[in-house]
């Protein structure tokens, strides 16, 4: 059904946990669909210094989340900004049709968490 | 590495025995049994016999059995086929909410084509109330389908029950037998039923061919046109090999059923018991007790099933998650979401289904591989850190998880 | 006694390949398709791969193969399902006299639930005419369907020709091509047809299993409700061992058939010169070059064909009169009738079906067999008798009797 | 799809052919069918002496012919208007149910002799 890279990220997740003083947060899907990721970043310098994720859902979602934190670790909040789902979809070498959609939002969790940080940063 | 199988609920080994009464029939005997020379003589003694060994392991006779191409069809002939039937008498058909689709769709389909549909409610154990389908009955009810055992949470429905209030009433009682033949006792002399569905490749017999009983004098109009196979109602040059694999392996499944589902059963508790003291928060899905030999089917809280499958899977071991046939969906479980779940518990829903070969050690090593499995799943679950940060706050000992009765 | 079988257009044996091919999904490999587990995948791998073999030997893409379990429910999905998925377009059919009842019967069923049918005629070979067709097509016509090769006499229709006239026109066109795979070159590449039906059992694959090629883009609805197989067109557990096998079976039926065809024709009419010459007034029905390499069909006279069938069954000789699947039917074959064929003429037929196996002895000895069998019927017929005193009376030599074109 | 004793009476027809100087003829059946039944029979003192049949047919056709003719030498022929086509299956132990009332005529054909006969003789 997967890859062996999507495989590979769900038996072996980057950067999986909690963050404890994360910068900002990010939490997409609904408990319908049966996916729910939340990603926590570390931002210094207007880049993404450290990256962490929270998943309950299938191994899509999981090699979604997992391979989203290595695309961006180290780029500037505007580059990850530009990261789209497909993208990420893409660099997993592709997953099942039917897992598209529902399962492939890490990049939109990912979003949340850079406007969660830009929100709170605003004053600043 | 060694592999375990524990998804007999999607479907079944071959019998070897079943694959030697089989052979001859994709050998020598190869003849259509319509034609009227030799070839064709024997293939049709053949099919006979095969039609009376089904008959007898139902408590049947030989020209109540239609021999269809699995479940599926004989589900569809039996719903489509009555509906049309009795298009004239009435348009009303009852069901439950926890068929398999092949049912359930079946009917949702005939709802959209003028029919009404009544779904009739389970209680938190996937159980149909008997009182429920007395007052659902109507005097446009043509027929009413229950199934005899649930394929995703093991559910014993009270059949017996069930088809006697709709013989009383003078409605036709369809049961789609599929998941409980061979697994608990059933005699058509005894129940009344009109139609009765089964698959041979559910009770370790051939994919692709199946049987719908149909009680003499039932009305029934076919769905197919064509040849006069299968006394006018099922055209088609018949699955000789499958006919005859499914005539032997019904006749091995109703072999000794008492002792061999017993035997299971235990099996099947130990892994029940085993997964629940070994894990924290797991809910079994189902009945406790009037429940397939072979069915287990727990929520695992915080983490989803499919990830479950994986881990399990990347071990050898085959589970499933909710029903195979539908693993195309992304959608919560039907039969789980009609027990009352919510969509959480549901999506962590993970079915282990038992067979005739597994080992008690099979069972202890998937204990342990799904605990592990659970842990890890569990160390990435936003879920399960939002849980423990409130067991850590409060000290609560969680809700019980045992089979909750709606109503 | 040596047995003969002549009777290839009601069945043919498995190809030891097939079987081959077939049995580790008896086996090892058991898994359903739908099953995310290793004995899932390892059977949707095979799934897929039969669907690519089929498809590149009908020279379609793999997602346009339906699997079924046989012609006849090929046909009745073609037919059935174009018809619903158009009715709102409209509810015209056209189809030609000499179908199979699988067809025939479907296309008269739907005529007693609102559509209009045309009966395109054949000619005296059975023939349909292009210019009949172009006529009969209305502006609510949704679906034609002719067959590639006849059943009971081996006339092959103008595919092509009839199948671009509906592409002109806009209307869908389904073949049922049954007898046809393995016997003619065909390429739907080439041929602007939207569906062909296929039987694995008349290519020496398996009973009970079929397939339905679909164009892309072409409107259908499905029978049968339940999982989502098939790409949602057919629910059910694939019969794995037995579309491996078709799948074979199509790739060993499309090697080399104008060789092997040219080989058999020759064999074929070599028996039909000998029963020509050997037997008095025997005629040739279907077409005497547009046919079947291993069609033979005779009109014995004055002997009703059942009776020629046991004679030479005694003998070890299978053989069939009219089509096996309708042998249930008292009534003369609708084929021959349609050819315009005299109902005594009709009766007293024989199709006698070669093989890649039949040799030129066993031709030879079917064909000395049949003389005295003939000899034997006419001496108590009591048609015969009134020839033989017309004979003797006028010595008049007897009307022709090749294949006479009906206008 | 035949028993013995019918595929005994289709291979070995008793009788089979025709009579030169019958004193009765009847004929039964239709093309449509696929059977033509003709019995003949010779009639002295009121008892049937010798009979024949000439049948285009099937095998149950064929059989029924024969038996017909065993059952009814030598009998009255008040006896053997009484002969029944099911008295005929019977004597053969049974036709398949599609054959029973096409394929089985020939005591329709043996009446029709007798009828034959008798219209023949009465004014005598
Ligand atoms: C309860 C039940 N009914 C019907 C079916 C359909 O059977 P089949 O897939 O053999 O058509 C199944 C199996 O998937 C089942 O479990
Ligand atoms: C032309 C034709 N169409 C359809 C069929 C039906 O095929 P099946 O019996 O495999 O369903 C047959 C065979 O009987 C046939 O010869």
């Amino acid at each position: 059904m997967y890859n062996e890279k999507v495989m590979d990220h769900f038996q072996n997740p980057r950067n999986a946990g909690e963050m404890l003083k994360p910068s900002g947060v990010g939490e997409v899907g609904n408990m319908k669909c049966g996916d729910i990721m939340k990603i926590f970043i570390k931002v210094e310098n207007d880049h993404i210094v450290d990256i962490n994720f929270l998943t309950f859902g299938c191994g899509a979602a999981i090699a979604s989340s997992s391979v989203l934190t290595e695309m961006v670790k180290g780029k500037t909040l505007d580059e990850a900004m530009a990261v789209t789902n497909m993208d990420v979809a893409n660099q997993l070498g592709g997953l099942p049709e039917a897992k598209l959609h529902c399962s492939n939002l890490a990049a939109d969790a990912l979003h949340k968490a850079i406007a969660d940080y830009r929100s709170k940063n605003l004053s600043a | 590495m060694k592999r375990i199988y524990l998804d007999h609920g999607a479907t079944t080994p071959l019998h070897p025995e079943v694959l030697e009464a089989m052979l001859p029939y994709f050998g020598q005997v190869f003849g259509n049994p319509s034609s009227v020379h030799s070839f064709g003589r024997e293939a049709r003694r053949a099919l006979d016999e095969s039609r009376e060994k089904t008959a007898l392991a139902l408590g049947a006779a030989p020209e109540e059995i239609i021999f269809t191409s699995g479940g599926t069809e004989a589900n569809n002939l039996a719903i489509q086929g009555v509906a049309e039937a009795l298009s004239a008498r009435g348009r009303h058909l009852i069901t439950s909410a926890v068929e398999h689709h092949a049912v359930l769709d079946t009917v949702k389909a005939l709802g959209k084509r003028g029919y009404a549909v009544t779904l009739l409610p389970v209680d938190g154990c996937g159980m149909v109330n008997p009182g429920d389908l007395k007052q659902a009955i109507r005097d446009d009810t043509v027929l009413v389908s229950v199934m005899t055992a649930n394929n995703e949470i093991g559910t014993v429905q009270p059949i017996e029950d069930l088809a006697r209030i709709c013989r009383e009433r003078g409605v036709y009682f369809h049961t789609d037998a599929v998941q409980a033949i061979g697994n608990i006792p059933l005699n058509l002399k005894e129940w009344p039923v009109d139609l009765l569905s089964l698959s041979a490749h559910k009770f370790y017999g051939p994919k692709g061919v199946g049987a719908l009983f149909v009680r003499r004098g039932t009305k029934l109009a076919k769905l197919a046109f064509g040849g006069g196979q299968e006394r006018k109602m099922r055209p088609g040059t018949e699955n000789l090999p499958g006919i005859v694999g499914l005539a032997k392996a019904i006749e091995l499944a109703v072999t000794d059923i008492p002792a061999r589902s017993t035997s299971m059963a235990a099996l099947r508790d130990h892994l029940i018991a085993s997964l629940m003291e070994q894990i924290e928060k797991v809910r079994l899905n189902g009945h406790p007790v009037q429940r397939l030999p072979g069915n287990v089917n727990v929520s695992v809280s915080y983490v989803e099933g499919e990830s479950l499958l994986l881990d399990l899977d990347l071990k050898g071991i085959a589970a499933s998650s909710g029903s195979a046939c539908t693993s195309g969906s992304l959608e919560a479980s039907h039969v789980l979401m009609a027990c009352g779940l919510d969509h959480q518990t549901a999506h962590g829903s993970l079915r282990l289904t038992l067979g005739h070969g597994n080992t008690l050690e099979e069972v202890d090593y998937t204990v342990a591989t799904l605990k592990e499995s659970v842990a890890r799943l569990r160390g990435m679950s936003s879920l399960y850190k939002s849980y423990r940060r409130e067991v850590d706050k409060s000290r609560h000992a969680g809700e019980e998880t045992i089979c909750i009765t709606k109503k």
